[in-house]
């Protein structure tokens, strides 16, 4: 055999590589998944910036640029490549930064987003090992932390620089949504009107406002496939539902609830669709909860998955502690998300149901 | 004041009595030697034994299902600690160390490898990118294998460290090549290379690997290495570690490990032929 | 009826003995490495939380407390009112003999009825009995239904406090065991492995679980 | 159109670059290495020693035992040596290396037509066997074995694979569009063989013409029928394509024939036809040489055992070329070097100049792996699994039944080799079973 050896060298310039099968690969990457959301994230960004100014914008830069440091600071320590350019750091930060209110103190996402990169993601062992969604578990311990200038019930909206912003929302402090549904659920069709609540001109965290902007950037993942629409979709309906029947305290005692006639089924329904509009449904529901790591691996465990976290921000928005239940309900769905995936594996062909009818 | 000192030693007494009749109706008889047993093994739970952990092999031994120096990592000291406990005497086989069967360390590649990072994986892929597909591929199976430290990857080749071998043969499942063998310490001199191929071939990709030139089998006066398939084989039994071959070998093969050995004092051998230890 | 169940959710998971009241943190962490083990642990909390609320709630209520039946207001309290016989102070040296004596006795029945239990959870059963958030339940107890109008629903109060509080821990300590063994394969930096990361865990389910603060009142 | 129910990926086609080249046949080479197990079964044995001249067409390697097929000469020459060498899948084996002379003569005995339709159910069988058939889809399974099922399992379908779902290879649709008449012949022998009355032809909708070919010279056949399929990876795989014209499940660890039904690929069936009706053994197989490695993409007619050197240097070999496949871009082999020969399952010779670059990442758990896998099989729980080294696992996550189709690696956007973590698995499994008995 040796003879051959020669000959063929001569043919190829160089060695030839060698892999495993399959040779071809699909175009997406990880740094294009991550890019990918952050892009969609924009539209809610620049809603933000509409409603809420240039302060807010800084909010923003600051989270991203503490997120991106604290990536390659912990990577370093770690001892494993940097990989701070796959905007997986980005996007934890731009996620943090925008379920804050606008006027908050810079050092609040600075902590925050360190919270998150350092100790919510790489303690696990970087990107795909963490449990819990990072952004969120960095706006949690924020929440635990400084709940002085966080869960201001009135959240003042505008400095008195940026007063008359252009959607016209002027009012200096006024409740959010998410609270006059709480406490004054009667009265809160006198306040907002659904309208607004779509396109965004209300009081809240800088990207969570503008259902529109959210729902746009959304169907952009979903076309590309990079979110499951299950999972938006059963988490929006189940709060809905509950919303719409679940009874509720009302303003001066008393329950409002469709079963004891004090609700009209239309009135229901306004206020099923008022609790899925305001507050950070919409970004919860399709940024945050569909974060690829943290949610379940097949699309039937999704679909259950965002049921469980729709149950959990109904009973904290009407029966709990907190006007906005989302972050803590994806929280504690994170946790659930190994059991979830233990249940919902797929039968392996001819072995499940189908089995009998052939063997 | 007296109710107090009442409610305490009353609730005492009752409590005493109600454990007495408790451990008298839930008596279970334990052989407390396992504990004892499981206590002397070194509780790496390396599974050596053929037994799933130390407690496996603590039971397996008290009910003499197990032989007392089974505990291969714990060698002759916890034999002797777990012979003591069962009150036998213990037999203790000559402590093994495991021998790298392989040089090439500048192997040259036959093919710029793409896959995953381990041995067993490259080893699936036309016997590994190494020109030498006998030889060992560099990726570190072994080392990571190894739960006693005594196996680095220095330079991107296995190193064993003599001294923290416990022969616990993890190595030599983990090497797709099996290029590790465990050896009695008592052992000096081993041939360095486990390749089939004719020397020619040999040459041309190995700079000490073995040629089948036969002159250490023609020199050994003890018979006790011979070249099978272009590959000197040594016969354990036979050989005294004189070490006579290691001269003649032309590649550097065969190789003497009693100056490493030495120096590590584990086991200072008198040299058979020449007289000197 | 709707008290008890709202009671029994607030403890199980408003206030959950681990997450919320941080009690109990030593088994918790020690014991959930394994799934078997941890829902071992959690059900043997469970038994044991809920007999010591009811053994300490009667040494308590008629032995400690100063109130009508109490045992030695009875015996020699003829003319004395019943606020005398106040031995509330002794109640923690009290609970502690009765939950050690408790566990001892758990240890036994398990070593001889279900021995495959005892082989997996032998060493954890003395851990039990120091375990803060049995003592703690059964002060508690004491402390939220100690002296109430109706005996029977302070009593059943108390069990079903123990109860709901062994739940609670039975399904946080079954969640972070599931946590824990898909955490093993992943590359963690050396510092954390084991305990440390076991604290982050329970340190950010703790974050999460916090959202079912208020609710159920 | 029908297609098989979940999973499945859209690999770009790459078809166009040989789709054009009709079959051309490649004139005996220099040198023949024929190697002795060259399909899945027992190894056949040499019968014939260095020296010893050998015609076209003659026995090199007798079958040793049933599931086993001889291997004849494809040139005429001079045995230069019979010797060990590896194969492309890494297991060594005898070789049998030929010099031709150039001349081509057949041996005698090879090449009278016979009217299949007068012979018995043993003599085509026999005629399949001594032929050498085998599957020419990739598997190489013996055909024979499967024109004779077990008594007791009755099989009612005869599926004939024209999906060819596999990017760049061509050579199936160039069958189908040049020697529709031969395979439609050969699809009658097999159910004959079979005792069988009906037969599906399965045709992908990206191959038209060649549908309406087979179409036309298949219809007036009573009992078979012809389904456009739709354009998915892995349709052409067995149990994909059962599920698609049958809706049966191959249940895992199982064989189509225990769900009644026999698959061969549309080449396979014009192989049988020349065995059976042509008296030649397979000498020769369509195989597609493309890449953007090769200057002149073609479908050709090679002679089984010419080395895939000479095969690529004739098709103009770019010498910058980075890596070379055997086989499909999907499931093939890439070689180390181009001394390995073309054999009976080789359906193409693939040349990349450039290469995607494979850099793992870390799993994200985006579940793609998941959602694409054809067996509906947990590829991310698995790698946990293989990463971790949890052998006895292995079974309940069905690892030993994943058929290496490939698709979740090509659908990683993470580039983790989830087929070599499940081939390395595999190893270690049948390892660790052998330890344990």
């Amino acid at each position: 055999m040796e003879g051959k050896e020669e000959m063929s060298d001569t043919i190829l310039e160089n060695k030839l590589i060698v892999g495993p099968a399959p040779h071809l690969g699909t175009k997406d990457s990880i740094p294009r998944i991550m890019w990918s959301v952050n892009a969609a994230l924009l539209p809610a960004l620049f809603v933000g910036f509409m409603n809420f100014g240039w302060y807010a914008m800084l909010v923003v830069v600051v989270s991203i640029a503490v997120a991106i440091a604290s990536e390659a600071a912990a990577q370093r320590f770690r001892g494993v490549p940097i990989t701070v350019n796959d905007g997986s750091a980005v996007l934890t930060g731009l996620l943090l930064a925008m379920c804050l209110p606008p006027n908050v103190p810079l050092y609040i996402p600075a902590v925050g987003s360190a919270f998150a990169i350092i100790i919510a993601k790489h303690a696990f062992g970087g990107l795909g090992c963490n449990i819990w969604n990072p952004a969120l578990a960095g706006r949690a311990f924020l929440l635990a932390a400084y709940s002085g200038s966080i869960v201001m019930p009135q959240w003042p909206i505008l400095k008195q620089a940026f007063r008359g912003s252009i959607l016209g929302v002027d009012a200096v402090t006024m409740a959010t949504p998410c609270l006059v549904l709480k406490d004054a659920p009667l009265a809160f069709f006198g306040k907002y009107s659904l309208g607004r609540l779509f396109l965004g001109a209300i009081p809240g965290s800088i990207g969570e406002t503008s259902a529109l902007a959210l729902i746009l950037g959304a169907s952009y993942l979903v076309v590309k496939k990079y979110v499951n629409w299950r999972l938006p979709l059963s988490y929006i309906l189940t709060v809905m539902a509950l919303a719409a029947l679940l009874p509720q305290a009302g303003d001066s005692g008393g329950t409002i609830s469709i079963w004891a006639g004090t609700l009209t089924v239309g009135a229901a329904l306004a206020r099923a669709l008022a609790h899925a509009l305001s507050g950070g449904l919409m970004i919860g529901a399709f940024f945050m909860a569909t974060d690829m790591v943290t949610s379940p691996l097949t699309s039937k465990g999704q679909a259950i998955y965002g049921a469980g976290c729709g149950v959990l921000v109904a009973l904290i928005r009407l029966y709990g502690g907190y006007p906005e239940g989302v972050c803590y309900s994806i929280l504690i769905m994170n946790t659930v998300v190994w059991l979830i995936d233990r249940f919902t594996a797929p039968n392996f062909f001819g072995a499940g149901r189908h089995a009998a009818k052939n063997a | 004041m007296l109710p107090p000192v009442i409610i305490l030693g009353f609730l005492g007494l009752l409590f005493g009595i109600g454990l007495y009749v408790a451990s008298r109706v839930f008596r279970v008889t334990v052989d407390t030697r396992i504990e004892r047993v499981e206590r002397a093994l070194p509780g790496s739970n390396c599974g050596a034994c053929g037994l799933a952990g130390c407690h496996g092999l603590a039971k397996a031994v008290v009910h003499g299902s197990a032989d007392v120096t089974s505990c291969i990592p714990g060698g002759e000291h916890v034999a002797h600690l777990v012979a003591d406990i069962m009150g036998v005497e213990a037999k203790v086989a000559e402590k093994r160390v495991a021998v790298l069967r392989c040089q090439g360390r500048d192997v040259g590649d036959r093919f710029i490898y793409e896959g995953i990072a381990t041995c067993q994986a490259a080893n699936l892929m036309h016997k590994g990118p190494k020109e030498c597909i006998f030889g060992c591929i560099g990726f570190g199976d072994c080392a990571r294998a190894c739960s006693f430290d005594a196996l680095h990857m220095i330079k991107g080749f296995p190193e064993v460290d003599e001294a923290k071998c416990v022969s616990c043969a993890k190595c030599v499942a983990a090497c797709p090549k099996a290029l590790f063998e465990l050896i009695p310490l008592s052992k000096l001199v081993h041939v360095r290379c486990k390749s089939l191929e004719s020397g020619r071939a040999v040459r041309k990709i190995c700079k000490v690997g073995c040629i089948a030139c036969k002159k250490c089998e023609t020199v050994c006066e003890f018979d006790a290495v011979h070249v099978k398939d272009n590959l000197a084989v040594f016969d354990y039994e036979k050989c005294t570690s004189c070490g006579l071959c290691v001269k003649e070998c032309p590649t550097g093969t065969i190789m003497s490990y009693r100056e490493t050995r030495k120096g590590l004092g584990l086991w200072p051998v008198k040299n058979a032929v020449s007289g000197e230890s | 009826m709707r008290s008890y169940i709202l009671l029994f959710i607030s403890i199980a998971l408003v206030n959950n003995f681990i997450l919320a009241k941080f009690l109990g943190l030593c088994p918790f962490i020690g014991v959930s490495k394994r799934r078997k083990q941890a829902v071992g642990m959690g059900l043997a909390v469970i038994f044991v939380m809920t007999m010591a609320s009811a053994v300490s709630w009667v040494v308590f209520e008629f032995l400690l407390a100063p109130t009508e039946h109490n045992l030695f207001y009875m015996l020699m309290g003829a003319g004395r009112p019943a606020s005398d016989f106040d031995f509330t102070f002794l109640t923690t040296i009290v609970f502690i003999l009765v939950i050690a004596t408790l566990v001892q006795m758990v240890e036994m029945f398990l070593m001889k009825v279900i021995p495959p239990l005892y082989e997996s959870l032998g060493i954890y059963l003395p851990l039990i009995t120091t375990n803060c958030a049995v003592l703690g339940v059964a002060l508690l107890n004491v402390k939220d239904f100690g002296i109430m109008n109706s005996l029977s629903e302070s009593f059943a109060k108390s069990v079903l406090q123990g109860f709901g509080g062994g739940v609670g821990f039975l399904i946080v300590i079954f969640l972070m065991s599931g946590i824990r063994e898909k955490l093993e394969k992943y590359d963690i930096p050396p510092a954390l492995r084991g305990a440390p990361l076991a604290f982050i865990c329970a340190g950010l389910m703790a974050l999460a679980f916090m959202g079912f603060a208020g609710m159920g009142q | 159109m029908k297609t098989f129910k979940s999973g499945g990926v859209h690999p770009p086609e790459y078809k166009d670059l040989s789709k054009g080249a009709a079959l051309e046949r490649m004139p005996a080479p220099s040198v023949v290495v024929l190697p002795v197990s060259q399909h899945t079964g027992a190894p056949s044995r040499p019968v014939v020693g260095k020296g010893d001249k050998v015609s076209k067409g003659q026995v090199v390697a007798e079958a040793n035992g049933f599931v086993s097929v001889p291997v004849h000469a494809s040139v005429s020459g001079v045995v230069v040596a019979v010797e060990q060498r590896p194969m492309q899948n890494g297991a060594v084996c005898d070789h049998i290396v030929i010099q031709s002379d150039g001349l081509d003569n057949w041996a005698e005995g090879t090449g009278v037509k016979r009217e299949w339709r007068d012979m018995g159910l043993e003599k085509i069988r026999a005629a399949v066997r001594d032929a050498g058939v085998v599957g020419l889809g990739g598997a190489a399974f013996p055909t024979h074995v499967k024109l004779s099922p077990p008594a007791d399992r009755p099989i009612d379908t005869l599926i004939l694979n024209g999906i060819e779902c596999e990017p760049f290879l061509t050579c199936d649709y160039r069958m189908m569009l040049e020697r529709a008449r031969g395979i439609a012949e050969g699809l009658r022998i097999m159910m004959k063989a079979l005792g069988v009355n009906r037969a599906i032809v399965g045709v992908e909708s990206n191959k038209q013409d060649a549908f309406e070919k087979m179409r036309d010279t298949v219809w007036a056949d009573e009992g078979v029928r012809i389904e456009l399929l739709k354009v998915k990876y892995p349709q052409g795989a067995e149990k994909q394509l059962i599920e698609a014209l049958t809706g049966r499940q191959v249940p895992p660890g199982r064989l189509p024939l225990d769900v009644g039904v026999v698959v061969q690929n549309v080449s396979t069936a014009y192989a049988v036809y020349d065995a059976v009706v042509e008296a030649r053994p397979l000498v020769e197989r369509p195989v597609t040489v493309t890449g953007d490695g090769v200057a002149r993409p073609a479908n050709l007619i090679v002679p089984i055992g010419a080395l895939i050197k000479d095969v690529l240097v004739r098709q103009g070999l770019d010498p910058k070329t980075k890596k070379v496949v055997l086989g499909g871009p999907m499931m093939g082999i890439a070689l180390p070097n181009l001394d390995f020969p073309v054999v009976k399952g080789t359906s193409g010779i693939l040349a990349f100049k450039k290469m995607p670059d494979f850099m793992p990442g870390p799993c994200i758990r985006c579940g793609r792996c998941i959602a694409v896998c054809p067996l509906r099989g947990m590829a991310a729980e698995m790698i946990k699994a293989i990463e971790a080294g949890e052998v006895e696992r292995y079974e309940e996550l069905h690892v030993l039944d994943c058929m290496e189709c490939g698709t979740c690696t090509f659908e990683c956007p993470s580039r983790r080799p989830i087929v070599h973590y499940i081939k390395k698995a595999k190893a270690e499994y049948a390892a660790w079973k052998a330890k344990k008995k």
